[in-house]
């Protein structure tokens, strides 16, 4: 079964990919992320019974973590760009550019 | 993929249940990229999330299935529902691809990635599935993580536990606004109010038969619309049609209104010519 | 052929007594030079008369030391007085030292007397010149030079004396730099003049390549030993060398335009002095010469073609000074001739160099004092009837005048007749072609001379109104009617008894056979010199002289253009010239530079475009960060297969 | 006493840097003074150096990177002292020639600022003392490069040198300073590059037996297999090549010099160009005979092109200053003949070359300078007649330029003559294109005197001082030397003679025997 898991999880982690290059918005892409992140946690925990050791969990387990910690911080940085210009779209911030 | 379907062929309610959840979390998962509207995708975010937390639990994860549901699904998701609801509910984007050939190069991206990663690991030689019952014996799932994060891990959970204040600390930071001028008091207020050309309340905003939404603006005795009727907030926040409008926007039916009621008006006072002239 | 080992002029012992201080002799013109050149302004007023002196001077320290040569006996003439080591590298030595012998000392003795008697003569003809000072340091400095190029013992020494001439003269045509035709005349007149050094200081290499050595002694010394072909190319490239400086026909253009420079000047270099170096060179490398009969035969022709061509260009020219350098082109040719001819012709090339050093000088001094008269003007259709208004030039003008063309008795039937018996002598076909190209040269010669002295002197007037000529001051009649007493004695005294052959029997060994003064030549000569003296009397004296030059027939029009001589530089060598730097300097700036550019404007180009791959969008990067780990995905894959 | 004439320099340039903002005067004098202290110090040494003695004296040797074996060793031998004493001559004439060239930059573009150092607009004021200062660092960095027997300590005063001569032209030079200043700067880089490559080869060749080195002695003793040496001869030929323009990459030198000012393009053209001809005397042939004897067919067609080339482009010029830098183009191609003619006349010959070019292109430089400083323009047409007007000026432009067509009598010739004598002894045919190359010489020089010197006075001319005093005794002493070397070049000879038979020696090449030696006397 660890297979089918893996295949699984290495889809939901493509479709999170391409969500992040064709939405435009800011926490949709963010959402794509966060997607990414679980199929790695799914993977982990696949292999972790595959291993028959908890390693894999834990590793899942600080995944998570830092994941919250990612979305803490992100979603604040939207907030201050929305509030300062607008809008949420990730096009628009492209001054940093030739 | 000769060797996984012979591994797993005796769990048959496993392979159901995979089967049935994976078809829906891909589904949910394509719905979250392609549905316009951001509440939409949150919605389908969560349930991937909640098919993923049964997938631990059946690969023998309870504790982790559970934390998924709980603080993943619950607080992480939540907190992006909450950034929706202030940042833009009906911010629906139009799905018109402004970077020339993004949309083409991405989708190849995605397939070639996943085409290589299925190949690889279709060539691994996975070997069979122990499980994990030996090491969830002493004491359940939980305890054996608990022993695990507290002896191999402990400087991770540590560092994993600065991370989250600072984290937390920095959204702080970020969202924070210092308040530039004095918080106005309420004597302030009431003598700006007096100062200003306007004392009287703002008028309410308009309500007729069918409707008496917030954000449909009040008519002004000669028929055209009045701005100070609706707070600029809800009004900023207006785009497309208002539903029970039969799709008109709020401004079109207000003016439909406003003829209607000119019209009814001026027969009253046609009639009312008319019986003069009659009692001439 | 004659054993040189026993050429005396080999075993030059070192000078003793008065000859011990020849390095005066150069010593006395260069402090002249540096003195009034350095001292500036200061030095105007005396600037001329320590000119004069210091040319003096050398002319004395000349005398002394010929007095203390002509007590030694035949061997003993040549004597080497060590200067100082100048070039010591490796192999090659070249020292400052300075050859006393026979051939030297008369080409002193020429240079001092001659110059002096011009720079007294220059006294009066600059007089009214402000920048007279100047004029006088670069006569001393061509002194120095010429000095130094017939003294010197080693061929560097002389080449460093052959290109100082070169640089003399350079300044000296350019005297009057004002005058745009004065300044192109030097800098033509340098440059030809460099491309035959050329050819001398390749010989020069040759010479060390081959011997070794770069001094007269052992370069005549092992001469014999060195292969046939060496030696004629070594000849050759002497040749060259010569003609570039003594104006011989490929190099002959600059001479005319020398003309440019004051009348002194004209006299001094390009009459008596400078151009004879290249004579003097054939002669003193007579060794070389010898051994190869094809270089000595090239040098005849050379010799014959330039005498016939400064003839005709002598011939047709209106500007006296330019007749008088066509005619010392033709003299130089004959001198070529003689040296050409080899161990006969010596003699009457170096006699027939210092006669013409003296009627020539006094020539061109006439001329001078003719145009000092006639303010300034060289036009001869402006002169005639000059003979009773200028007594003493006319005397000794015709003096010169009957000295050139070889009127019996005087200097110059002496030498070119000589000359012409040598040629003969010499027998077979080429002696003979020789021989008769002298012959009709003497007679052009006698043609062109007369027509110059009916122009100038005879017929009736026609001078412009403003014009009222006068007789010359006596510093300047005094050095003409000396050069003429020369012009009259020089050839007697050199040729009569053989006395100048046994005086430079120690440089080129003694005479074979006495020359004997009638020959059956003698005759035939007087007659053609009879038949253009006749012509010119009928064509200039009878008929009257148009004051402007009539359009003449095809001969005439090339002789007034110098037989094309320029035309043919101009179109072989400077136009392509010019249309090659033009194209050089295109090529330069256009290629290597534009490649250089190229390569820059390239790499601008390129980083130009690459920087547009930063859209700025967050969404491209994600692109290419999700290629990336493709790349690295399949990456991975490949190497675990 | 090598380091001490590296270091007063050093020390001078940075005490001049350092003064006080306005005091111009100040800096002029004190940048003179410690240049005539060097040029002293130059002297003195000269003197003492023991013709017989070993061949490098005044040696200097201490450890300055250990783990590499990169010593700070410094020594000089015939050769570079010759150099030395080249540049320290130099240095006090260009401080002196250059007064108050620092304010005009170039002479060209500003507005000739007052005395008191205001330029009313323009361009910003440039510092007088920065000038004076970034010419005394020069002078030590050349030293430092002649003095150096370690290959790395001379890498790196090679790569040091460009810093201040970029900054010389970048900032003070003509119109187009910035494009000749990076083009200089890119051209030396990339020859840097190479000899770097090289130099590092070189130190992993010696470490093979025993502690790598960079000492010259050690180095020349180990054998290196032919096919490595050629490549590391290639690396350090073309470095040099570029620093020496030979043809190729000859492009930078007319825009640097001709946009330099003049004091600056002296010493560009008078001693940095030589520091490639040195370098490929003392490092190219000695360390790697063999590769240079291989290459030499190559190198000298290269110089012959060179010679020929070089002297058609400077007929062609219309600017003084870019004629002259393409007649020096032409007296490099010399120099390389000479050197890789490799035998004593041809080697003692391009070294004595490297002096006298030194001389006789600085005085043309100099005089160039005066000429352009008075008249604001490099254009030949800009001027005619001058000759009537500043006789003196003329007259000192004359004997520059007939230094620079090789009069014999003035020093160029013995060295040419020394040349063109060796490279004939060896290989005959390009002797003889190179000797055509002074009839180009004649050309070039006299028709640019013609044109600015002789002929009417043009009216922009008519008010053109003489040279002053203090530009006499800038241009003096330079002629002179240059007519007592010509006349008695002993002093020169004897000091360049030993040092070249020992470098031949070593690379094991004699002189061929004349022709007919060989043959045996026959009867």
């Amino acid at each position: 079964m660890t297979g089918h898991y893996l295949v699984l999880s290495a889809i939901l982690f493509t479709i999170g990919g391409v969500g992040v290059l064709i939405r435009r918005n800011a926490i949709v892409i963010f959402m794509c992320v966060e997607l990414m992140l679980n199929a790695t946690n799914l993977a982990f925990v696949s292999f972790s019974r595959m291993h028959g050791t908890l390693d894999g969990q834990i590793i899942a387990f600080f995944v998570m973590v830092v994941a919250a910690a990612e979305v803490v911080v992100g979603l604040a940085i939207i907030m201050a760009i929305f509030r300062s210009r607008k809008s949420s779209s990730v096009d628009d911030a492209n001054l940093l550019k030739y | 993929m000769s060797g996984v379907v012979a591994a797993g062929a005796h769990q048959t309610g496993e392979s159901v249940i995979f089967w049935v959840l994976a078809v829906a979390s891909v589904a949910a998962a394509l719905g979250m990229i392609l549905v316009r509207k951001v509440v939409y995708s949150a919605l389908l975010l969560a349930v991937v999330m909640l098919s993923l937390a049964v997938f631990y639990a059946v690969n023998e994860a309870p504790f982790l299935a559970f934390v998924q549901v709980i603080v993943y699904t619950g607080a992480v998701l939540m907190l992006f529902l909450f950034v929706v609801m202030v940042v833009g509910v009906s911010s629906t984007e139009s799905m018109v691809e402004t970077i020339r050939g993004q949309r083409v190069a991405a989708a190849v991206a995605g397939i070639a990635f996943v085409a290589l990663l299925i190949l690889g690991f279709g060539h691994a030689t996975l070997p069979a599935t122990t499980g994990l019952k030996d090491a969830n014996a002493a004491g359940g799932n939980v305890l054996g993580l608990a022993r695990l994060i507290f002896t191999k891990y402990v400087f991770a959970f540590e560092v994993t536990s600065a991370l989250l204040i600072t984290a937390a600390l920095g959204a702080m930071v970020l969202a924070h606004r210092e308040r530039i001028t004095p918080k106005p008091t309420q004597r302030q207020l009431s003598e700006a109010r007096i100062r200003s050309d306007r004392v009287s309340p703002l008028p309410p905003p308009g309500t007729y038969a069918r409707h008496n939404a917030v954000d449909m603006p009040a008519l002004l005795p000669d028929g055209t619309v009045s701005e100070l009727s609706v707070s600029p907030v809800i009004a900023r926040r207006r785009g497309g049609t208002h539903e029970d409008l039969h799709g008109e926007l709020p401004e079109v039916a207000a003016k439909h209104e406003a003829t209607t009621l000119r019209a009814v008006v001026e027969r009253q006072v046609e009639v009312d010519s008319k019986v003069e002239e009659k009692e001439k | 052929m004659t054993t040189l080992l026993a050429d005396p002029q080999l075993h030059a012992q070192a000078a003793q007594g008065v000859q011990s201080a020849a390095w005066l002799l150069i010593a006395f013109p260069l402090a002249g030079a540096a003195i009034l050149l350095l001292g500036g302004r200061r030095t105007d007023k005396w600037g001329h008369l320590l000119g004069v002196a210091m040319s003096l001077a050398s002319f004395v320290v000349g005398v002394a030391v010929f007095v203390s040569m002509l007590g030694q006996p035949g061997t003993g003439r040549s004597r080497v007085v060590h200067l100082y080591q100048w070039v010591s590298v490796g192999s090659f030595k070249a020292d400052m030292n300075l050859l006393i012998d026979p051939l030297s000392i008369s080409f002193v003795l020429l240079i001092t007397g001659v110059g002096s008697l011009i720079h007294i003569y220059s006294i009066g003809y600059m007089s009214h010149d402000p920048d007279r000072r100047r004029f006088f340091a670069y006569l001393n400095l061509f002194v120095a030079a010429m000095l130094l190029l017939v003294l010197a013992d080693n061929y560097l020494s002389l080449y460093v004396g052959w290109e100082g001439v070169g640089l003399a003269s350079y300044l000296l045509i350019g005297f009057w730099q004002h005058k745009p035709s004065a300044a192109a005349a030097a800098k033509k007149a340098f440059i030809v003049n460099r491309v035959g050094d050329f050819g001398l200081s390749v010989a020069i290499m040759l010479m060390f390549a081959t011997f070794g050595s770069v001094s007269f002694q052992d370069v005549f010394g092992h001469a014999s030993q060195a292969s046939h072909g060496t030696i004629t190319a070594i000849g050759l490239l002497l040749l060259l060398g010569a003609c570039g400086k003594s104006a011989q026909l490929p190099l002959q253009s600059w001479l005319l335009d020398a003309m440019e420079g004051p009348t002194p000047v004209s006299a001094l270099i390009h009459a008596a002095t400078m151009v004879t170096a290249g004579v003097y060179l054939v002669v003193r490398s007579h060794a070389i010469f010898e051994l190869s009969p094809e270089a000595r035969l090239l040098v005849m022709i050379v010799g014959a073609a330039t005498l016939i061509a400064g003839a005709i260009i002598g011939c047709a020219k209106d500007d006296i000074k330019k007749a008088l350098a066509g005619s010392t082109m033709s003299q130089i040719g004959y001198m070529m001739l003689a040296a050409g001819i080899g161990k006969a012709g010596y003699v009457f090339a170096i006699a027939h160099l210092i006669a013409h050093g003296f009627f020539k000088a006094g020539l061109f001094l006439g001329a001078g004092s003719i145009m000092h008269g006639m303010n300034d003007d060289v036009d001869m259709r402006k002169f005639g009837g000059l003979r009773k208004v200028m007594p003493i030039t006319f005397a000794t003008f015709g003096l010169g005048y009957l000295a050139i063309i070889g009127f019996p008795g005087l200097s110059g039937w002496w030498t070119k007749d000589g000359i012409i018996d040598a040629a003969f002598e010499k027998g077979g076909t080429s002696g003979q072609i020789l021989g008769w190209t002298a012959l009709i040269g003497a007679g052009i010669t006698a043609y062109y001379m007369s027509r110059v002295m009916f122009m100038t002197f005879f017929g009736e007037r026609r001078w412009d109104e403003d014009v009222h000529p006068h007789e010359s001051p006596q510093v300047m009649t005094i050095p003409l009617i000396l050069l003429a007493l020369g012009s009259i004695a020089a050839g007697a005294f050199l040729i009569a008894g053989d006395r100048f052959a046994n005086f430079l029997a120690p440089v080129i060994g003694a005479p074979q056979v006495a020359h004997k003064l009638i020959t059956p030549y003698t005759g035939v000569v007087f007659v053609l010199m009879v038949a253009g003296v006749a012509i010119a009397y009928v064509q200039y004296l009878r008929r009257p002289v148009p004051r402007t030059a009539p359009a003449g027939s095809f001969p005439v029009v090339a002789a007034r253009k110098d037989l094309y001589g320029d035309a043919l530089n101009e179109s072989l060598l400077m136009r392509p010239g010019q249309w090659l730097t033009r194209l050089t300097v295109y090529f330069d700036s256009r290629t290597v530079d534009g490649l250089v550019n190229g390569v820059a404007a390239f790499v601008g180009g390129t980083s130009g475009r690459v920087r547009r791959l930063q859209t700025g969008y967050v969404r491209s990067y994600a692109l290419s960060m999700f290629f990336g780990a493709a790349l690295i995905v399949g990456a991975l894959l490949l190497v675990r297969l | 006493m090598l380091t001490a004439l590296i270091a007063i320099p050093a020390l001078g340039a940075l005490l001049v840097a350092l003064l006080p903002k306005g005091r111009d005067e100040l800096a002029k004098r004190a940048a003179l003074v410690i240049a005539l202290a060097v040029a002293v110090l130059t002297v003195v040494m000269a003197v003492r150096f023991k013709i017989g003695g070993p061949r490098f004296q005044f040696v200097e040797q201490h450890w300055w990177i250990k783990q590499f074996g990169v010593h700070y060793a410094v020594g000089v031998d015939g050769i570079a002292l010759a150099l030395i004493v080249l540049s320290a001559i130099l240095v006090p004439v260009v401080v002196l020639a250059s007064w108050n060239d620092a304010e005009r930059s170039g002479g060209v573009t500003l507005p000739p600022s007052g005395e008191a150092g205001r330029s009313q607009g323009g361009e910003a004021q440039r510092s007088v003392k920065t000038y004076f200062a970034l010419l005394l660092s020069l002078e030590a960095m050349m030293i430092g490069v002649f003095a150096a027997t370690d290959v790395f300590l001379f890498y790196v005063f090679f790569e040091a040198m460009l810093i201040p001569m970029y900054f010389i032209i970048g900032s003070y030079g003509g119109p187009q300073r910035s494009y000749a200043a990076v083009k200089f700067l890119l051209y030396s880089l990339f020859g840097g590059l190479l000899m770097l490559a090289a130099v590092i080869a070189l130190y992993v060749v010696s470490a093979k037996g025993g502690n790598g080195t960079f000492l010259f002695d050690e180095l020349t003793k180990l054998h290196i297999q032919p096919t490595t040496a050629k490549w590391l001869f290639l690396g350090f030929i073309i470095a040099f090549a570029i620093k020496a323009p030979l043809v190729p990459f000859h492009t930078w030198l007319p825009d640097a010099a001709g946009q330099a000012p003049a004091g600056a393009a002296v010493l560009l053209v008078g001693v940095l160009d030589k520091v490639g001809t040195y370098g490929m005397l003392r490092f190219c042939i000695e360390l790697f005979p063999g590769a240079a004897k291989w290459f030499t067919p190559v190198v000298l067609t290269l110089s012959v092109i060179g010679i020929v080339y070089g002297a058609i482009l400077a007929i062609g010029q219309v600017d003084i200053k870019r004629l002259i830098a393409y007649t020096s183009i032409s007296h490099f191609g010399f120099i390389t003949l000479g050197i890789f003619a490799m035998t004593t006349q041809g080697q003692t010959g391009a070294t004595l070359y490297m002096v006298n070019h030194g001389f006789s292109t600085g005085a043309l430089f100099l005089v160039a300078g005066f000429l352009i400083s008075r008249r604001g323009s490099a254009r030949i047409d800009a001027f005619g007649g001058v000759r009537k007007v500043a006789p003196l000026l003329a007259g000192t432009f004359l004997i520059a330029g007939l230094s620079g067509l090789s009069l014999p009598g003035l020093s160029t010739f013995v060295s040419e003559f020394l040349v063109l004598v060796g490279t004939f002894t060896r290989y005959k045919v390009p002797a003889i294109i190179a000797t055509s190359g002074i009839i180009l010489a004649a050309v070039y020089i006299l028709w640019m005197y013609q044109r600015t010197m002789t002929g009417p006075t043009a009216e922009s001319v008519k008010g053109m001082r003489d040279l002053s005093k203090r530009e006499l005794v800038v241009i003096a002493p330079v002629l002179a030397i240059l007519v007592v070397l010509g006349f008695y070049p002993k002093p020169a000879l004897d000091i360049i003679n030993p040092s070249v038979k020992q470098s031949m020696v070593r690379v094991v090449q004699h002189d061929p025997k004349p022709a007919i030696a060989e043959k045996g006397t026959r009867p």
